[in-house]
């Protein structure tokens, strides 16, 4: 499933690309996150999700996968297991910084669900997951802001 | 399934007291209709289940010179023949009657269908349009909990950690009120409802609209009140204007899942739909 | 030829008093000492190669007795013709669903945690979701390998194939179809699609598997017992006397328990442990990685001269076959019925190109009717289209189209059957097509045709001291009342009460038998009967059963045995004719009332016929209104019956079936096959019905309300309705 | 993990065993107590082929932990002597047969409280309970002959 986030940030363009290129700063603005660490290139880490009374521990990685600063573009992939429930989540997400001092920060993710996390349905699924995104935009936007 | 303890205490304070040992790994189980799935599936792994069923107190549903007053474990089907129940709101005893099949009506409770929190559900939607309140205790007290609080998200509540929920209780509607509870079910007649509304208006000697609610199910991840459409309608009459004008601040009240009973845009558009013919019947 | 007056009285079944008392044993009820159960592990990718399987944490899980990756069955496929589907994945995986291990373990709970403490590491590879991706001259291809694969023995060989990722392909032409397309007056093209449906019989998969002694025991779901013999000698390289393959009684079919894909595994389990194995599909499993009816895309072109008769026709017909062929019994791999569209019509000159394909998907298997109700929700739907345009009604452009005796057919073989016409003008009587209707309300109408089934089995009678008579048969009953269609025939020709006739169904210890499905009851079990019935009179030499019964001795039975082979061609058919209302607000339809006028030629079990046209209509309504097994990244998201949903009690028209009979069926006593007839003609009737209706002409199945409502056409939608984004 | 005793009538004989909290009905009336005649299909409480009365009242016993059922008067087909039955049997009221036990059992708490149903309300009552052969047709005559005949 695609799912697309604009937000706006009244920071210069060059700080909103280097909050995102900085990894572990950029997770720990997605809630849930936590023991956010570096791993080689990536960040590995823990994300806590309630799909209601369900609750998940999606640990994984994220990776820089492409990134071209002049053009503002950078692609992420991030993987992250249930071990509990059994199942993961695998997105690519495409990030696209325009504009300058207000910056537009445009994030389109690629949401794939696999195993059994799949049961909980994927219409659920698609809101939780546009939930954290939201929550992310408005986490980098503050993030930004107090730079 | 995957072991458990089951705890099912004979008193409320009993039960508080278990929940509140240990909230985050104790399940609250009332008909269990859902929560059994949930084990079943393994998608939760709680270490207690506290069964409530020999609460009785829970049970009971009563008018009262305030209004009605439903226990938390009275099962759909005991509101649904409830004499109590018809008599305060013919609409609320159908919209129990409505809920998915017989087998579930029976075992399924008013406690655990809210504290479920499922969005395709029809009980919250009537009695989010008679100004229902959930009143729910813990060991430090009781809080009343207004319906349009009680449902934060997608199977998400504003109940606290130790809480449990006792009833529900709905004011006396205003003299002459009317309500009505319309549930579109465009495939099988056991589905879910793609949108479902609920509207309790009162008019004035001239038809003036004096008291507007309008609920709507399937509309968004939580059962909403449509505010603005409530609005347009008080002091107007129901005249075709006025009902159009309200159906389409409903629909725009509203913000869908595209998931396997339609699109995002369908359910709006029926929420208008579906408005407007609830404002039709108690016109 | 009609029938002994025993067969116009309605039966009793002789498995009525089982199943309404609780007594009836299925698969799942059967007690097996000392079983273990089964649980798999299954991919979540569509298409992924297998990197490496660890197992050592769930080896090592107490009650755990074996583990099995796909190393341990490497090279092993199985399937119903080709075997292309892995007993266990070694290499790669190609649908969600597709299995990477098994385990063996005390209970299933046990089992359900070995699983989860399985780890497979894959290497994604990028899927192939659509059939026109999996046909693109550059696509990868899903089975590299398929030209070493084992195809079973049958009539027929492995088609060749245009490209790697057909399964089947065909192309039959009829007559000078280019020069008949250039003197049509007018030509129309239509496509249309339909989804992956699942036959959703409510009973669950399940099977036990246990080795005793050199002989490999096996009871399962599967309603061909002797064929699932075959496959399972031919996967796991055993000779076919050493499997015993037996069933429960069988809670529904509708064609998707012709394939099991578990027996395989369950006998290296079994084999591993030294004990019996079993497993039951968890109703999620059944929904999302058993064999649905193909999804398909059927394109239409129809010339007609300036009488609105069809002069030419082609089609083309793509079905979405999924990972593996391994469901389709049939020699073409394509769903049969699906190739010839336009059936039951003159159709001068025709060329038919159809084809399955490979793609990600879950594989795709048979299911009542194959192929029909795709095509022929194509077919009706192209013709009340073309109605439309020429500006005649579709009955009338049926009534002038419709084969009659001799005409030539869209296969090119002369029209042999019933009087189409008639059926016709039958449900239009019935359906009042002339009364006029207010607004929001149509008709429409459908025809269905359908092969009687053929082929060869035996029975056996016994004849015993105290009169009975015990027929033997190697065909089950999963619902159909075969046992009783057996029972009757015996009894009607022999002259004796139906009661003192018993069926008892054997093993794959007894004569070789076909199984359930295609049609075949019917005529190819009824025939068999018939004959041994028949054999049994000659050697009674003109002594009654009773008389003959007398006289034996204790200890002993008079014994025939009579194998048939049913060769003869015939056709069952039937006119549709469905009312609907639209509520043009909401695009929602309901079906008002339908007619179906049916003839099947001689009715054998009255009461069990009705059940076969009625509960077929039921089906057909379901595919035409409701039924989606809608994939989204490689996954079916309607993972249980709460959200894949079947019609209810609640949804079913007033429906009336109306016989009328040539009564020259050729199986006994003139009886035609009824099981698969009616069900392929609903959606299409519902979908004339709802045009008719309000206008919207819905080319994609099922005809939701959405789907109704975004096809309204513009005069038709409130002028001033409230907000539509 | 907690073992409990639970007491209750099956089929009007009295029952007392002690199970496992994670017990269900179904898996208690068919394993334990070899009642194989309530059917487990859907899993969900959907398909209605695990109906049984409890109280009177139809129930899936696929959605009821045995803990619930403690006190309770369970019925199951086994202890059904009905009209409903034979009126299944001449009217065709099954076909493969694997969802009758629950039409049955739903049917049969419907005429017990209501002998005079209206066809809406069996129909209402019996939505609840699948059936993918009869297309229902047969099970409406079947009860509505049990009805009518009472």
């Amino acid at each position: 499933m695609r799912l697309e986030h604009r937000v706006t940030v009244d920071a210069p363009n060059a700080t909103v690309w280097a909050v995102l290129m900085d990894l572990p700063v950029a997770a720990r603005c997605v809630p849930g996150t936590r023991d956010i660490a570096l791993d080689g290139d990536g960040v590995r880490g823990t994300l806590d999700v309630r799909v209601g009374p369900v609750k998940l521990a999606l640990a994984g990685t994220v990776v820089v996968v492409s990134r071209d600063e002049a053009a503002g573009t950078a692609r992420l992939r991030a993987d992250a297991a249930d071990q509990r429930i059994g199942g993961a989540v695998r997105a690519f997400v495409d990030l696209v910084v325009t504009g300058d001092a207000p910056t537009e920060l445009a994030i389109a993710s690629d949401v794939a669900i696999l195993g059994r996390i799949g049961e909980l349905g994927q219409p659920l699924i698609a809101r939780q997951a546009d939930k954290v995104l939201a929550g992310f935009a408005e986490c980098l936007r503050r993030t930004v802001a107090a730079r | 399934m995957r072991p458990f303890d089951y705890v099912e205490p004979e008193t409320l304070e009993e039960a508080l007291e278990i929940l509140a040992a240990d909230p985050d790994d104790t399940v609250v189980m009332a008909g269990g209709t859902s929560l059994v799935i949930l084990l079943k599936q393994d998608l939760i792994r709680p270490a207690r289940v506290l069964g409530l069923r020999r609460i009785a107190e829970l049970r009971a549903i009563s008018a009262t010179d305030e209004g009605l007053v439903l226990g938390a474990l009275a099962t759909h089907g005991m509101l649904a023949r409830s004499p109590a129940v018809r008599a305060h709101a013919a609409a609320l005893a159908s919209t129990f009657a409505a809920v998915a099949t017989v087998r579930i009506r029976e075992q399924a409770t008013l406690g655990g269908n809210l504290a479920h929190a499922d969005p395709a559900q029809d009980p919250p939607v009537t009695l989010l349009a008679l100004d229902g309140a959930a009143v729910a205790r813990s060991r430090f007290g009781e809080r009343r909990i207004p319906l349009d609080t009680l449902f934060t998200d997608l199977f998400e509540t504003s109940l606290e950690p130790g809480e449990l929920l006792l009833r529900v209780e709905l004011p006396r509607l205003p003299v002459a009120a009317r309500a009505t509870y319309q549930k579109f079910l465009p495939a099988t007649r056991d589905d879910y409802a793609t949108v479902s509304v609920a509207a309790a208006v009162a008019t004035d000697a001239r038809g003036a609209c004096t008291h507007a609610r309008i609920a709507l199910g399937g509309a968004a991840t939580v059962p909403l009140r449509a505010r603005e459409a409530e609005r347009s309608l008080m002091g107007r009459r129901f005249d075709d204007a006025a009902i159009r004008e309200a159906a389409a601040l409903a629909a725009a009240a509203t913000d869908p899942i595209d998931d396997l009973r339609g699109s995002a845009s369908y359910k709006r558009a029926m929420v208008g739909v579906w408005t407007e013919r609830a404002l039709r019947e108690v016109a | 030829m009609t029938g002994p007056t025993i067969l116009d009285r309605p039966e009793r079944r002789l498995d009525g008093d089982e199943k309404t008392t609780g007594a009836a044993k299925y698969t799942a009820d059967l007690e097996v000492p000392g079983a273990l159960q089964a649980a798999f592990v299954r991919s979540p990718y569509p298409h992924a190669r297998i990197v490496s399987v660890d197992t050592a944490r769930a080896r090592s899980l107490a009650g755990v007795r074996a583990v099995l990756t796909g190393a341990d069955v490497r090279g092993q496929r199985l399937g119903r013709r080709l075997q292309d589907w892995p007993v266990l994945c070694w290499d790669r995986v190609l649908f969600v669903g597709d299995r990477v291990a098994a385990v063996a373990a005390d209970t299933r709970e046990i089992a359900d945690d070995a699983v989860r403490l399985i780890s497979v590491e894959y290497e994604e590879l990028s899927p192939l979701l659509d059939m026109d991706e999996a046909l693109r001259p550059d696509a990868p291809v899903l089975h590299p390998d398929g030209a070493s694969y084992r195809f079973l023995e049958g009539r027929g060989e492995r088609p060749a194939v245009p490209h790697p990722n057909h399964q089947g392909h065909v192309l039959e032409t009829h007559g000078d179809v280019d020069a008949a397309f250039a003197r049509a007056a007018r030509t129309f093209e239509h496509e249309f699609a339909t989804p992956r449906i699942h036959q959703a019989a409510l009973e669950p998969r399940a099977a036990v598997v246990w080795v005793e002694g050199d002989r490999v025991r096996v009871v399962s779901t599967n309603k061909a017992p002797f064929n699932l013999r075959d496959q399972m000698a031919a996967t796991l390289g055993l000779s076919k006397d050493r499997i015993v393959v037996d069933n429960g009684t069988i809670g529904g079919d509708f064609g998707g328990k012709g394939l099991s894909t578990d027996e395989f595994v369950l006998y290296h389990l079994a084999k591993a442990t030294g004990r019996p194995v079993r497993v039951v599909t968890r109703y999620a499993d059944e929904l999302t990685t058993t064999n649905p009816r193909h999804a398909s895309r059927i394109r239409l072109r129809t010339g007609v001269d300036a009488d609105g008769r069809i002069v030419a026709h082609e089609s083309h017909a793509l079905f979405d076959g999924g990972a593996y062929a391994a469901g389709k019994p049939t020699a073409r791999l394509l769903v049969e019925g699906g190739v010839e569209t336009l059936e039951g019509y003159r159709v001068p000159a025709a060329r038919h190109e159809a084809a399955t394909v490979y793609t990600n998907q879950v594989p795709g298997g048979h299911m009542r009717a194959p192929g029909q109700p795709q095509n022929v929700f194509a077919s009706e739907s192209h013709l009340d289209l073309i109605a439309r345009e020429l500006g005649i009604t579709p009955l009338e452009l049926r009534r002038r189209n419709v084969a009659r005796p001799g005409d030539p057919t869209t296969t090119g073989e002369p029209w042999h059957g019933p009087d189409l016409a008639a059926l016709l003008d039958r449900a239009a009587l019935d359906i009042d097509a002339d009364r006029p209707r207010p607004g929001g309300r149509g008709i429409g109408f459908a025809l269905g045709v359908r092969h009687v089934g053929r082929g060869s089995t035996t029975i056996s009678l016994r004849l015993g001291r105290d009169g009975t008579i015990e027929a033997r048969t190697g065909v089950g009953d999963q619902g159909g009342g075969q046992h009783t269609l057996i029972q009757r025939i015996v009894a009607a020709t022999l002259g004796v009460d139906p009661v003192t006739v018993r069926v008892r169904r054997l093993s794959t210890e007894g004569p070789q038998d076909p199984g359930i499905g295609g049609s075949r009851v019917t005529p190819v079990h009824g025939g068999a009967a018939l004959a041994a019935a028949q054999a049994l009179k000659e050697k009674l030499g003109g002594r009654s059963v009773a008389e003959a019964a007398k006289a034996l001795g204790t200890g002993e039975e008079i014994v025939v045995s009579a194998k048939f082979d049913a060769t003869a061609s015939d056709h069952g058919a039937c006119a549709h004719a469905i009312e609907v209302a639209v509520d043009v607000d909401t695009g929602a339809v309901r079906v008002l009332a339908a007619v179906v006028a049916v003839d099947v030629g001689q009715v054998i079990n009255p009461v069990g016929l009705r059940g076969q046209l009625e509960g077929g209509f039921v089906y057909g309504l379901g595919m035409a209104l409701f039924e989606d097994l809608a994939l989204e990244d490689g996954r079916v998201r309607a993972a249980n019956l709460g959200d894949y949903k079947l019609p209810t009690i609640a949804d079913v028209p007033p429906l009336r079936i109306v016989h009328l009979s040539d009564g020259h069926g050729v199986g006994p006593y003139g009886a035609r096959s009824a099981g698969e007839l009616v069900n392929p003609g609903v959606p299409a009737a519902v979908a004339n019905a709802v045009q008719d209706a309000c206008g919207s002409r819905v080319h994609t199945l099922p005809i939701t309300a959405e789907r109704v409502w975004n096809a309204l056409p513009a005069p038709t939608r409130r002028p001033s309705g409230p907000v539509r984004s | 993990m907690t073992q409990h005793r639970i007491r209750f009538t099956l089929n009007g004989a009295a029952v007392d065993l002690t199970v496992p909290a994670e017990r269900l009905l179904v898996d208690l009336l068919r394993d334990d107590l070899g009642k194989t005649g309530t059917k487990d299909g859907c899993s969900v409480g959907v398909c209605g082929l695990c109906t049984v009365q409890v109280d009177g009242a139809p129930m899936s016993a696929c959605l009821l932990l045995a803990t619930q059922i403690d006190g309770a008067a369970i019925r199951t087909v086994e202890g059904l002597a009905s009209p409903l039955q034979e009126a299944f049997i001449s009217e065709g009221g099954f076909q493969c047969g694997i969802c009758t036990s629950g039409q049955l059992m739903a049917a049969d708490a419907l005429l017990r409280v209501k002998p005079k149903a209206t066809d809406a309300e069996i129909r209402d009552w019996q939505m609840g309970n699948l059936c993918r052969c009869t297309g229902y047709y047969g099970i409406e005559r079947a009860i509505f002959k049990a009805r009518d005949e009472r």
